[in-house]
């Protein structure tokens, strides 16, 4: 290397994709990756303060949380935890793409994995949109079923409140013969599930943007075997995605 | 506040430099504690100040030129010194301040129990024989206060109607925070008779700083006829119990009584009006729309009103206290 | 630093994984989620929060380790992602273990102001 | 070759582009360092405005307390809240990073810019942007809530611009997480060949220790925020107890960040304090591990000590008693940095600089802030204390007194390398000495006033409290305090005009950012890579006098480059 900085711009010998205040391209890729791991451990941390107030009440009302539990559709999140993992899978797979220079099987994965995210989206919107429906929401919302005071439930939502107070025994306890203090509880619940659910899936849509940019990026030919770090951290960052989910499905899902 | 006080010693009964009269048992042993750490943080605060400035003059450069001479660069022997020595002394302040704060914290079995109930801005006390007694807005309102017998100790159940609070009586070195939605405690064994200021010490909204009661600590016998006295309603006409129930049930929270139009709207006056409601539709106040408005408040809302729910009294107030609270409103006129 | 090399040109960077791999990782993934969905409809007596973490955290673990690279990364990397793990748990443990001690207060003042239970 | 006397005229990075958008959209570290001290300095007018508000409402005879408004309590309330807000989160946790560490970092690290530089932009820009937020609640409503936004008053008892205020929050937050990740990766990943761990200015190692903080910390407030938002706006009940959620978890949320956050403000500070009294006492530093492993030491044990702000709020008892002890291990810490700090001053040879004069104003001021955070540590006297204007004091003393004056002492060492104008003078004294002073006037009577049991955030108080004597001397002092800062700033813009021109090395340090030209070139060092030595080795430096300042003893010659000595 020559022995003034002030050349970089003119060494011949420089990769093109080397940013002007690094010295290698190694040192480039080693500082990405510390950074996306860093960053990885805010997005740790970030997710934290709900997964506290997951265990702070589950742990002391883990009656509430196992009655509650029964109202989210464990079939419906073993499917997005299967269609959020093969997203995992092709976007690790398109890595390997990356680094090998398959230009046109690293777009198919990352499609893939496009695709895999939006069904993740679509199911949990699915969900939601029954949620919504049945009134089974958090307890300041003026329409839940688990409002205190079951006179105040509204007429519209009273039919399907009748629909969970089923005498034919899918529930534990019917929603009527619950007591206040208990309603207010699955109230709580609620809310940490749509917090949970709700940030993990703001998540997604972020890394569905990602996504997308770096399939235009693939396009216009910016990746190969020395130059795939784009791909590598958004795809880390994907994986975290999974991760957090990982967890979630049986916390949330899988209470008995 | 005599400056050459700063270093006084403590003193019971009589105020110092650092605090107001030791007017509870605990209060010597915070005082205590206290002047030991002071006295640590003196001696470290002194000898810091004076090296650095024996130092800066010493050493000077004006004095030394500009190249010093050596000197060592580290000691790991001195390190030790100077981080064991202050630890030591943290180690002594913990198990103190931890001894203190578990005898605050545990009161001896046969403690008198007050309830208080906390809202924007007031104190409401409820004693065990069902006397009641308020403090808060010292504009508004002239509520008697805490009252407690002297050299007794006395638990009071804090609780919150709305946000936090927190019941702070200096003289007694006594804090805790009155929390919405669960109890919290606190006990103090007052031992001098006087009236002492009880202050809110959590921000709790506009009036925070208006959130002032006094604690009135009387001797046992006084004490006792105070508290036979205190449930005598028997003497009272329908108004001034209405007026009772009005400072007592927190009304005064969010009505004034001075054509002020505070949280909800001033009553004063009220009595026989139209009032308009947030439909645009009229309806006189009579003794069933008052009834109405406590326990159904959302039924007529007020004009100008419908974003601030008033808080629904159903339950809490019987038919014999709805009415005194209307003869009260009605002598408002 | 020692890993400065000066031959910027063609130096290898990186690691490739094989797609063997990667389709055994994913099998292994979506076997751990059947069991854990299996398990989660059996009654464990106690055991299930448990047994479904553990399930949970070996699928944790195949992504970091292989989808991840973290197997095969520079060890600080994975030291990081401990190091927030590590801090959740303090924070996890801190203020669980408060909110439990103080439950007593506010299970008394919801029986009294709430009813039920 | 070394750089020897400075001349303006040549190209640096001030003067190499022009315009605004040269400015605005720049990635360079230094420019950035530039715009962020601006910034902060106008927010802290901005804070010091609310301040006079708060003295000038609280001088006995000013209001009539039993004769104030609600309109009037209000406005105090909203006074404390933006005051304590601004200075917070616009002033004292951007201050010394972003500005100062964006600016010198790169520069002691012999490297031509951070890892990141468009992520440091962008934090700076989300920096703009959480501020703007911050500006709009002033005009959106009257956001009372103190700093602490405390729920369920926050959440159920506030106008919206609770809303903008935590959204902007949130916003600064992330931009404060960039920060420090780009710091973290610069630092591990770009020091120069030589400079190991233990050769790096303790600067840096306080930098480092900082950012370790920012990334581990700032994302619980951010979520927290978050969730205070979502609470606010849909009243999803895990804070509202009347929806069966829980307050005191809100105020854990809130503290596992904000006790960090201090270490935030007062590391770097620290850090400041070490380069002030290696160069001015030109000796190397005294105890130099023992410093650095300190400030690790104190990143990693803040996250266990934040219930010591709980103790009365309902936290069991338990916590308080583990709390209490934990607290007091941050403490063995600072006061080996304070004890190193003072024996690095024993047989020096000290100049009383400006920038040396705030250092050693930080001694007796961070020995007080300090000393009175044990009073606050030891459970037996902070039930007494907490939420008194006892509580007032010690952190503006430690906030203000040590992690500001550090700000502004580091201002005033950095500034010849800035802008390449010495900004030394007896003005520039007077400004350090008035607010001192005032400094002292303002906050040493706020101590017997808060023992006495006056508690904060009181928009009043009446005579017979007896508060009257100790608000007077408050007021005043803080009058003479802000006079003292407008000197100082005075003595800084001056400077551009009238001050010397500064030579590469005015001051002695041998740590990288001095041995390159003042102001720097755009890229840092036309040399490269600059020689590493121990960066306290003050015997590598001597003093020619004042045009060339102090110059390499040895001063090595192109062909001793160390990027040749690798290659053969
Ligand atoms: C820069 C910011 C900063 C710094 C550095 C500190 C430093 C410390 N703080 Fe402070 N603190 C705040 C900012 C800061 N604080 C703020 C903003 C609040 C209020 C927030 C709010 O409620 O709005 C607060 C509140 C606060 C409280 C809660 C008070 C209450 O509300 O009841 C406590 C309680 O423990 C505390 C403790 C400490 C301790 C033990 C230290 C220690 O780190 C200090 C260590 C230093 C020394 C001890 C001095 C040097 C040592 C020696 C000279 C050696 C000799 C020493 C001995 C022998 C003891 N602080
Ligand atoms: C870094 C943080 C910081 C700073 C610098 C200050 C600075 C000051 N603060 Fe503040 N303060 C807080 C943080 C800070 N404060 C916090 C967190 C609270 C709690 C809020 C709450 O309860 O929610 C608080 C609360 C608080 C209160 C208590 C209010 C109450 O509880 O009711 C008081 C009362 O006296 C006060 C006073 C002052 C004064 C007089 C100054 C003075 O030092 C200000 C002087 C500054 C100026 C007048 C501006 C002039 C500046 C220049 C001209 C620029 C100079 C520039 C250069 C030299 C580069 N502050
Ligand atoms: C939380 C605050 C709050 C408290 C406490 C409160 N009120 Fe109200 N009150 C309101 C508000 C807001 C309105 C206007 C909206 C409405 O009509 O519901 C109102 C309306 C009224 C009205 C109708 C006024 C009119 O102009 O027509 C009456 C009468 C009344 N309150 C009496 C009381 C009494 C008596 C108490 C105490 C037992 C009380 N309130 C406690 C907030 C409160
Ligand atoms: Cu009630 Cu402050
Ligand atoms: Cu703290």
């Amino acid at each position: 290397m020559s022995t003034t900085a002030n050349d970089h711009g003119h060494d011949p010998n420089r990769p093109k994709h080397l940013a002007h205040h690094f010295e290698t391209l190694g040192q480039q890729f080693d500082s990405g990756k510390l950074g996306i791991w860093v960053f990885l451990l805010t997005e740790v941390l970030f997710f934290s303060a709900l997964f506290v107030a997951y265990t702070m009440y589950r742990s002391n009302y883990p009656e509430v949380f196992q009655y509650a539990s029964q109202f989210l559709d464990t079939k419906m999140g073993a499917i997005n935890t299967v269609v959020l993992l093969l997203s995992s899978f092709t976007f690790a797979w398109a890595v390997r793409n990356a680094m090998l220079g398959e230009k046109r099987k690293l777009m198919l994965n990352l499609l893939v994995t496009l695709v895999c995210a939006g069904g993740f989206m679509g199911i949990k919107y699915v969900e939601y949109s029954h949620k919504f429906h049945d009134g089974t929401l958090w307890g300041g919302n003026a329409s839940t079923i688990f409002k205190a005071d079951p006179a105040e439930i509204p007429a519209e939502i009273k039919e399907v409140s009748e629909a969970w107070n089923n005498p034919e025994g899918k529930f534990s306890v019917a929603v009527r013969d619950l007591d206040p203090a208990f309603r207010q509880k699955v109230g709580v619940f609620f809310g940490v599930y749509f917090c949970l659910t709700g940030l993990h899936g703001i998540h997604v849509m972020l890394g569905m943007i990602l996504i997308i940019w770096l399939m235009m990026r693939t396009k216009r030919g910016d990746f190969g075997p020395t130059n795939f770090n784009a791909i590598d951290f958004g795809a880390l960052y994907w994986h975290l995605v999974d991760l957090i989910w990982i967890f979630l499905f049986p916390l949330l899902y899988l209470i008995t | 506040m005599n400056l050459l006080n700063l270093l006084a010693l403590p003193q019971s009964g009589a105020e110092t430099f650092w605090f107001p009269s030791q007017a509870s048992t605990g209060a010597s042993r915070v005082d205590d504690l206290f002047y030991f750490i002071f006295y640590v943080s003196l001696f470290a605060f002194i000898a810091i100040v004076v090296a650095t400035i024996i130092f800066s003059l010493k050493y000077s450069r004006s004095r030394v030129g500009m190249e010093p001479e050596d000197s060592p660069h580290h000691s790991t022997k001195i390190e030790i010194v100077w981080s064991v020595i202050p630890a030591l002394f943290m180690v002594a302040m913990f198990w103190y301040g931890f001894k203190d704060f578990v005898d605050s914290k545990n009161p001896p079995v046969d403690a008198y129990q007050i309830e208080a109930v906390s809202q924007k801005w007031s104190w409401t006390f409820n004693y065990p024989n069902g006397a009641i007694t308020t403090g808060g807005n010292p504009a508004i309102d002239e509520g008697e206060g805490l009252v407690i017998p002297v050299n007794k100790p006395v638990v009071v159940r804090l609780e919150s109607t709305d946000v936090l609070h927190s019941f702070f009586v200096p003289a007694f070195r006594a804090k805790m925070d009155a929390v919405p939605g669960r109890y919290t405690y606190v006990w103090f064994e007052a031992n001098e008779i006087g009236e002492f200021p009880l202050y809110c010490a959590e921000y709790c909204g506009s009036k925070h700083s208006r959130m002032l009661a006094t604690v009135k600590v009387v001797s046992q016998e006084d004490f006792d006829t105070w508290a036979a006295d205190a449930i005598d309603d028997s003497d009272l006409s329908p108004e001034e119990r209405g007026k009772k129930l009005f400072a007592v049930k927190g009304c005064i929270a969010c009505h004034s009584t001075a054509g002020v139009a505070g949280i909800g709207p001033a009553l004063d006056g009220l009595y026989g009006k139209q009032e308009t409601l947030v439909d645009g539709t009229k309806v006189a106040v009579d003794d069933n729309y008052i009834r109405e408005s406590l326990l159904d408040p959302q039924a007529k809302v007020v004009e100008g009103y419908a974003n601030v729910p008033m808080t629904s009294f159903a339950g809490q107030l019987d038919d014999d206290e709805i009415s005194a609270i209307i003869a009260y409103l009605k002598s408002l006129n | 630093m020692s890993d400065h090399t000066h031959d910027s040109g063609e130096e290898h960077i990186g690691h490739v994984l094989p797609l063997s791999l990667l389709v055994k990782v994913f099998g292994g993934l979506v076997l751990l989620t059947a069991l854990t969905v299996f398990t989660g409809t059996m009654n464990l007596h106690g055991w299930d929060l448990p047994v479904a973490m553990v399930i949970a955290t070996s699928k944790a673990s195949l992504v970091c380790l292989f989808f991840m690279h973290l197997k095969y990364d520079k060890p600080f990397n994975g030291m990081i992602f401990l190091l927030s793990v590590l801090f959740v748990g303090l924070f996890l443990a801190f203020v669980g273990y408060d909110a439990g001690q103080y439950q007593d207060d506010i299970k008394a003042y919801t029986i009294e102001h709430i009813g039920g239970e | 070759m070394a750089p020897s006397t400075n001349s303006l005229d040549r190209t640096h990075y001030l003067n190499a582009t022009k315009g605004f958008r040269s400015w605005f959209m720049t990635i360079d570290h230094k420019r950035l360092g530039l715009m962020y001290l601006w910034s902060v300095v106008g927010c802290f007018i901005l804070g010091g405005f609310f301040a006079m508000k708060i003295r000038w409402t609280l001088t006995p005879g000013v209001t009539d307390f039993m004769a104030q408004s609600v309109e009037q309590m209000n406005a105090y309330n909203n006074a404390f809240t933006v005051h304590g807000a601004v200075m917070i989160f616009l002033v004292i946790i951007p201050s010394i990073p972003a500005a100062l560490g964006n600016f010198v970092l790169p520069i002691m690290l012999g490297v031509k810019d951070v890892a990141f530089p468009k992520l440091n932009r962008l934090s700076y820009h989300l920096w703009l942007i959480g501020a703007l937020l911050f500006v709009a609640t002033l005009f959106i409503g009257n956001l009372d809530t103190g700093w602490t936004f405390y729920p369920p008053y926050s959440t159920g008892h506030t106008d919206p611009s609770v809303i903008t205020a935590v959204l902007g929050a949130f916003v600064l937050g992330f931009s404060s997480i960039f920060t420090g990740l780009n710091f973290i990766v610069t630092i591990h990943k770009m020091r120069p060949p030589g400079m190991t761990w233990f050769k790096m200015p303790l600067f840096l190692w306080a930098i480092y220790a900082t950012a370790i903080i920012q990334v581990l910390a700032t994302p619980v407030i951010g979520i927290s925020l978050l969730l205070l938002l979502v609470e606010k706006t849909m009243n999803i009940g895990i804070f509202t107890p009347a929806l069966g959620g829980d307050p005191v978890f809100f105020q854990h949320l809130f503290w596992f960040y904000s006790h960090p956050a201090v270490y935030v403000m007062i590391l770097p500070g620290m850090g400041v304090m070490s380069e002030l009294f290696a160069t001015f006492a030109r000796k190397p530093i005294f105890g130099y591990k023992s410093i650095a492993m300190s400030s690790i030491a104190i990143a990693i044990l803040s996250f266990i000590v934040w219930g010591h702000h709980m103790f009365v709020s309902g936290q069991s008892e338990t916590m308080s008693v583990i709390f209490s002890a934990l607290t007091f291990s941050v403490a063995v810490p600072s006061a080996i940095k304070v004890f190193n700090w003072i024996a690095t001053l024993y047989k020096g040879s000290i100049a009383f600089t400006t920038p040396m004069l705030y250092g050693l104003s930080i001694i007796w001021l961070f020995g007080i802030g300090g000393l009175t955070g044990m009073f606050h540590a030891t459970l037996g006297t902070s039930v007494h204390l907490h939420d008194t204007y006892f509580v007032v004091a010690h952190f503006h003393f430690v906030m203000v007194g040590s992690a500001l004056f550090g700000f502004i002492g580091g201002i005033f060492y950095w500034w010849p390398k800035m802008y390449g104008r010495m900004a030394e003078g007896a003005l520039s004294k007077w400004g350090c000495l008035l607010s001192f002073v005032g400094f002292n006037m303002t906050f040493l009577p706020l101590f017997p006033a808060g023992s006495q049991g006056m508690p904060r955030r009181y928009a009043g108080y009446t005579e017979a409290a007896g508060f009257d004597s100790y608000n007077m001397s408050a007021t005043i002092g803080s009058m003479v305090l802000a006079l003292g800062l407008c000197i100082a700033l005075y003595s800084l813009l001056r400077s551009f005009k009238h001050g010397e021109k500064a030579p590469a090395n005015p001051w002695g340090g041998v740590t990288l950012e001095w041995q390159c030209e003042s102001p720097p070139p755009e890229h840092n060092f036309d040399i490269d890579p600059p020689t590493v030595d121990n960066p306290y080795d003050m015997t590598l430096v001597e003093w020619r006098g004042q045009e060339e300042g102090f110059l390499p003893k040895n001063p090595r010659s192109d062909d001793k480059c160390i990027a040749d000595i690798q290659q053969a």
